[in-house]
């Protein structure tokens, strides 16, 4: 039996959604205490209401504001992406036992 | 020699430098009389689009060189209907004017060219 | 905690070594320590001394030598890639007989026994690429 | 501190430099006693494969690195079932000795490490 | 009307067949007249006998030899595929009026 | 015919420039004329002098070097491109202030304008890109 902790993996994607394996790549890794967060061109992907729907329900979905803000695409985000900006995104990473960065 | 030529941007905005590499050819064609078209197709449209904010994360605004296209005489400017349209865009979303194609005239266009760069 | 970074990219993306820095300092800011950034691939070429920055644009590598003085970073060049990207420090242009090095001061060429030293001495190593 | 070490190779070979550069990273980390893990994921697994003919393209090849491995101690490597069989492949295809996984025992390999260098 | 060329463009290809976009880019912009040639990691959309079908019928396909050989996958390319040295390549793109890389 | 390249491509992509490479030899072995290589964004590391190429790997700027000096190749590296990867010729050395040049002999820094003229004066622009 695996020891089940609440915060494990957080998988770091910015490429854009036209990347199609890598975020199949990332997507088909992911397991319950995970998160995903996407900085740069990937934060295109959180405008995509089918791209939301790949990733399973129980993994929080996080944007790097810098860059959803550069794009101006903040109100086009899904609700399922939370906004955060460097210092969450530091926190993020302490709180994960381990990030991947997918590019 | 035959030398219509189609510039083919594809790059989101910030994602690389292709985009402005791009747009650097297109003023040197123009300075030597190539008639020089511009194609943007794919997250490219994206580049056109009014709420850039490049400062925010310490990068370069093409968005100035794309407005002063009309001054050297760059008008053909041409953008995938069906890529402004996956974005929810429309003609008032963008900074230039364009002429927006549909994907069988886009690939009219391609065809019409003599020369294509497509970084 | 303890952060190491690396950056693997290529110039032609030139955000990412913009996240990293953003990233860099805002875990000094809350108090984390950053052991090293381990510049490797492409991201060699960014220790150039012979690099020349548009007016109009920000020069990242002058940003990250700023916050590297004022913080002591130690930043790590991968020297095998360095080396193939015409970045050298005196060492290797004695080495190899070229007339010149073009090392930033303030980058430190070495081998990738300093990525594996950061592995070991990190609590999280997160990486910046393309 | 906790240094369980997986490197993801995902790229072809002779594509570019991130395969040679990520089993430089695997060698080092060896050297330093660090338990490492590869894993051979999407097109990277053509790169295990016997019949590269690097030198028609004037490219190195790694596999005289990759034969290497197991001197270094280095013997965790392991490689996707789904891509294997993408390619019609099977372990005797194989230059190295590999343990093949099926995608849910690749999910927890990724989950068992302290660190993951995926380039 | 547009005037009836035999040998229009071009398409020179060498990303990976995972490069999706890249892929649909040029498969939506082929007409009667082009043709297409894979080179470098472009050649394993070769041996994938779906790729073949995305391509028009009325397409020429061409592989490069020297990259097909190099990756030993010559035995694997499907049989739609015409398999060109580096002579040939130049005098394809002498044939065709002109050439679109995609990359 | 007459031909001009176009090369762009990052160093961590090495084989564009083989491939580029070889197909420049086979078109003057067929005895067609090349008229211009260009170098643009990352390609124009290649011409930097400070690179050293690893003993079991191909130098692909000296085989571009010897093709060249045999067929009085004109290979133009973009300025711009260039300057911003740090490499430069004695004049932009000093136009920048940077202490010395490394601009390999045999490539020519200039405008993107060399690239405008092999396009009106090639009947073929084939490109090599990554």
């Amino acid at each position: 039996m695996m020891e089940l902790l609440e915060y494990e993996t957080l998988h770091i994607i910015n490429k854009n959604p036209g990347n199609t394996q890598i975020y199949a790549d990332c997507i088909q890794n992911l397991l319950e205490g995970d998160a995903v967060l996407l900085i740069e061109a990937a934060v295109y992907a959180s405008c995509d209401k089918t791209m939301a729907l790949y990733f399973p329900k129980y993994i929080p979905l996080y944007t790097l504001k810098a860059d959803v803000d550069a794009r101006g695409i903040s109100q086009r985000m899904s609700d399922e992406y939370s906004s955060i900006d460097d210092d969450e995104f530091v926190k993020l990473c302490c709180l994960y036992r381990k990030s991947i960065s997918w590019f | 020699m035959h030398y219509n030529t189609l510039l083919i941007f594809r790059n989101g905005p910030f994602e690389n430098n292709k985009n402005r590499d791009c747009l650097d050819i297109a003023l040197a064609c123009s300075a030597f009389d190539i008639p020089i078209s511009l194609l943007f197709i794919g997250d490219a449209v994206l580049q056109l689009t009014r709420d850039l904010e490049s400062q925010i994360i310490a990068q370069k605004n093409i968005a100035n060189t794309l407005r002063a296209l009309e001054m050297y005489d760059i008008d053909k400017i041409y953008v995938s209907a069906a890529d402004l349209s996956r974005f929810n865009l429309d003609e008032s979303s963008l900074i230039v004017s364009c002429n927006i194609l549909e994907q069988a005239d886009i690939a009219l266009l391609i065809r019409r060219q003599d020369k294509v760069i497509n970084l | 905690m303890i952060f190491s970074l690396l950056i693997y990219a290529s110039n032609n993306f030139t955000q990412t070594e913009q996240t990293a820095l953003r990233f860099t300092r805002s875990a000094l800011r809350q108090g984390h320590s950053v052991h090293r950034v381990f510049f490797y691939g492409e991201s060699a070429s960014s220790a150039s001394s012979l690099r020349v920055t548009m007016r109009d644009e920000t020069d990242v590598t002058e940003q990250w030598l700023t916050l590297a003085a004022a913080e002591q970073l130690d930043m790590v060049v991968c020297i095998a890639a360095a080396v193939r990207r015409g970045v050298i420090d005196k060492q290797e242009a004695k080495r190899h007989k070229k007339d010149t090095a073009n090392l930033l001061a303030g980058f430190t060429l070495s081998g990738l026994g300093q990525l594996a030293d950061a592995i070991i001495h990190s609590d999280r190593l997160v990486t910046f690429g393309n």
